[in-house]
């Protein structure tokens, strides 16, 4: 078994026009830098991104809409992008908005093979219209489907080639269950080790959730809202 | 009136030992700022991280440690971190005892609005709808009045919801209110400030605790 | 913050007559040894256990069996136990038998604010009896409640006193979402360490779950099928 | 006949290279012991380990890490551990790429009937029917008829099922079958079973494939 291929083109092979993605990152920490790189060289089109955020506009998933690759976005929060407003206004660009718990909550059921569950986020407001809603113990809840991707594109700091992987910080963020709701999932890690270097109780997201992986190069990790104290 | 300062200090004196507590952006981050001495709380982040420390310096600057806000942050001894799912299975599961937000809007119902202007850019609700369905115990933090000077306490709200009947206490720069039947229950008065302006400033239903005091800051 | 309390004795003051528990533990591993030996003790009573085994006659919740303190089991397996099959064959003692995948989480579920979910696993079959089960994309699915208990009761490797925990090998198998899921959580541990000495990266499960913590004593780990290979 | 060994050795030929793979108890077991060369594939034990290896030496010996039958167990390198919610996210969302696991009972349209005898002491599911429900492939292995000599492969499963039309293969001591269109279709014969013992012996709807041979063993 090995899983492990050259780099983010060989990764991203496969991954066609008018696929779904999903890829992980909280704003642009832990986000698949090489991978998004790929693909905006590879110009795959039409493409539904499932990201809690869509990046900034000379950075991450900001650089695939530059280009006009995505068709939709399922995100929780999409400021920051004025290219993003700019085909959002003008209807080019689909954005379906999903509180961020009910977001991972989602990933985390496509991958756990649970269809749909009760959540009481959303009641009473637009997220919760058209959807079934229900009283259960005293209290009423939203019914919400599970998601799931052609592809889930994650990023961790350290992995083998049997595709288990350990994050660092909160880098961790989406990763994890995005990595289960992937038909195909692939992995970027920053240190790619031998099986076997990594401790069996410390892995995060197990390798069966992965299918493909490799190291990364030139992680640029850009820093949103780089913040000190004196 | 009080300050920003002043909400976050007031709000402070709510917080009790061992408590786990989720500090929205603006006004509620600068609760940290407050704690009481002999009182310790963990603060969570939903991006994935219980035992949120200040702001590092400029050699602990790590890209991969930052809050709900993307803010370079720290961690305190006994800190954890862990996925989005489990953020918000805390979150949704009532584990956090306190959440401080912000809002555009409040209602007399316990209505809260304040992730969506109609016609203006949509930035999206981030964590917000899970919070405040999440968690029983909410403390809304806000401006009295909105630029044009219109109560931001009203019979209903006019924006897009974040949550229904959820809030139970706000505090403004006038004062500090609690939500009960359909009502503002007016419990503390900022200083300086009269209830009359209060009345004049409150469109929602408003009534005056007769336990009714005046803060008081050192 | 300090959620350490003596032993286990002082840690179960507050479980009375008729009250619901959680008990961490696949078969007798990973189960909270000193917490059952202070229930036996206490002889509290009436109790429905949520527990994926019910242990063996004499260790584990055999031995609360043995006093008849259980009113009620909920599990997926409860074989190698003869008090336990004299009990409910005499109508003493009720059975609530659930699928494993589906006990695990029916108690993140209830940890997780999630009151149901739909799930394939039982569907035509004699657990689905009684449930509302529903088509989503062509496959048949039941719909299954959430678990919460007065008090989980879990077993640890380590924690600190802030109640964060890292458990060791397959001991961890039910207690991280049981923990999740106790109205108030006891975490017994092997090894009680200073705040600041586990690695936040490494947690298993956060201290928010965890209301009470101690360091046991003279576990015994008992090995229900030691096999060997030469 | 087959010998449970060899029921294991012609299961273990179905295994490909990088494959999670689950095994129940009893003759599952045993296809670990066939692996064939050059084909890498993971054991996963439901109560949270991936990469199981073989039981431990006297000095290997470890309580806290056991397979799913309770007995002591080894990890191999790149192993990985997990709580039983992850577990099993595993398997009811589909990851897990074969499952071999024994039945008391399965029927033409691919039913399947292992966890309970009424009138006896009931010891409970454990995973089976997550497993079943959760695995697109599995493989039932079990003796083709009871200890009364009457036929396992049913017209209809007469015990309570453990879940509905998801077997597709099964191999008996006499045979390897797959379940297609509400009947058992005979693939492969065991060494010295005849056609005619067969059809003796099942009860439900049985057809020979015209491609039917007999399995060889080294």
């Amino acid at each position: 078994m090995n899983k492990i291929v050259k780099n983010a083109e060989e990764a991203i092979r496969g991954i066609e026009d008018g696929m779904t993605l999903m890829l992980g990152g909280f704003g642009l920490c832990g986000i698949p830098e090489n991978c998004i790189n790929a693909l905006v060289k590879a110009k795959t089109k039409n493409l539904t991104c499932i990201s809690n955020n869509a990046g900034v506009d000379d950075f991450g998933i900001g650089l695939m809409l530059q280009q006009r690759q995505v068709k939709k976005m399922i995100a929780s929060y999409v400021g920051e992008n004025a290219e993003f407003e700019r085909q959002l206004l003008s209807g080019e660009l689909e954005v379906e908005l999903t509180p961020q718990g009910t977001l991972a909550e989602k990933c985390r059921a496509g991958g756990a093979g649970i269809p749909a569950f009760f959540t009481a986020t959303g009641y009473g407001t637009e997220v919760a219209e058209g959807k079934e809603t229900r009283e259960i113990n005293g209290r009423m809840y939203v019914l919400e489907e599970s998601l799931t991707a052609d592809y889930a594109i994650v990023k961790a700091w350290k992995g083998d080639r049997f595709g288990n992987l350990i994050f660092k910080g909160t880098a961790r963020n989406f990763n994890p269950m995005m990595a289960m709701a992937g038909r195909i999932t692939i992995a970027e890690v920053e240190i790619l080790v031998e099986a076997g270097e990594l401790d069996p109780n410390q892995i995060h997201t197990p390798g069966i959730f992965v299918q493909k992986i490799f190291q990364g190069v030139d992680y640029e990790k850009r820093i949103e809202q780089r913040t000190v104290s004196k | 009136m009080l300050t920003k300062d002043q909400i976050a200090q007031r709000i402070a004196r709510e917080l009790q030992d061992g408590w786990y507590v989720n500090l929205g952006i603006g006004i509620p981050t600068l609760v940290a700022n407050y704690i009481p001495d002999g009182i310790s709380v963990v603060l969570q982040s939903e991006n994935g991280l219980l035992g949120m420390g200040p702001f590092p310096t400029e050699d602990q600057v790590d890209a991969d440690l930052i809050n709900a806000g993307k803010q370079t942050v720290t961690m305190l001894p006994g800190s954890s971190l862990f996925s989005s799912a489990d953020s918000f299975a805390m979150i949704r599961g009532g584990h956090v005892q306190l959440t401080v937000l912000g809002a555009m809007e409040v209602a007399e119902n316990g209505d809260i609005a304040n992730w969506k202007i109609p016609g203006k850019m949509v930035k999206g609700m981030g964590g917000a709808m899970d919070l405040v369905a999440g968690t029983d115990n909410i403390i809304v933090a806000m401006m009295h009045t909105n630029r044009e000077g219109e109560s931001k306490l009203l019979k209903r709200c006019s924006l897009p919801l974040t949550g229904k009947n959820c809030i139970k206490r706000v505090i403004t720069d006038l004062g500090l209110f609690s939500i009960e039947e359909n009502s503002f229950v007016l419990e503390e008065l900022a200083p300086g400030v009269s209830i009359e302006e209060i009345q004049a400033k409150t469109e929602g239903n408003l009534r005056i605790s007769p336990n009714v005091k005046t803060m008081k800051f050192d």
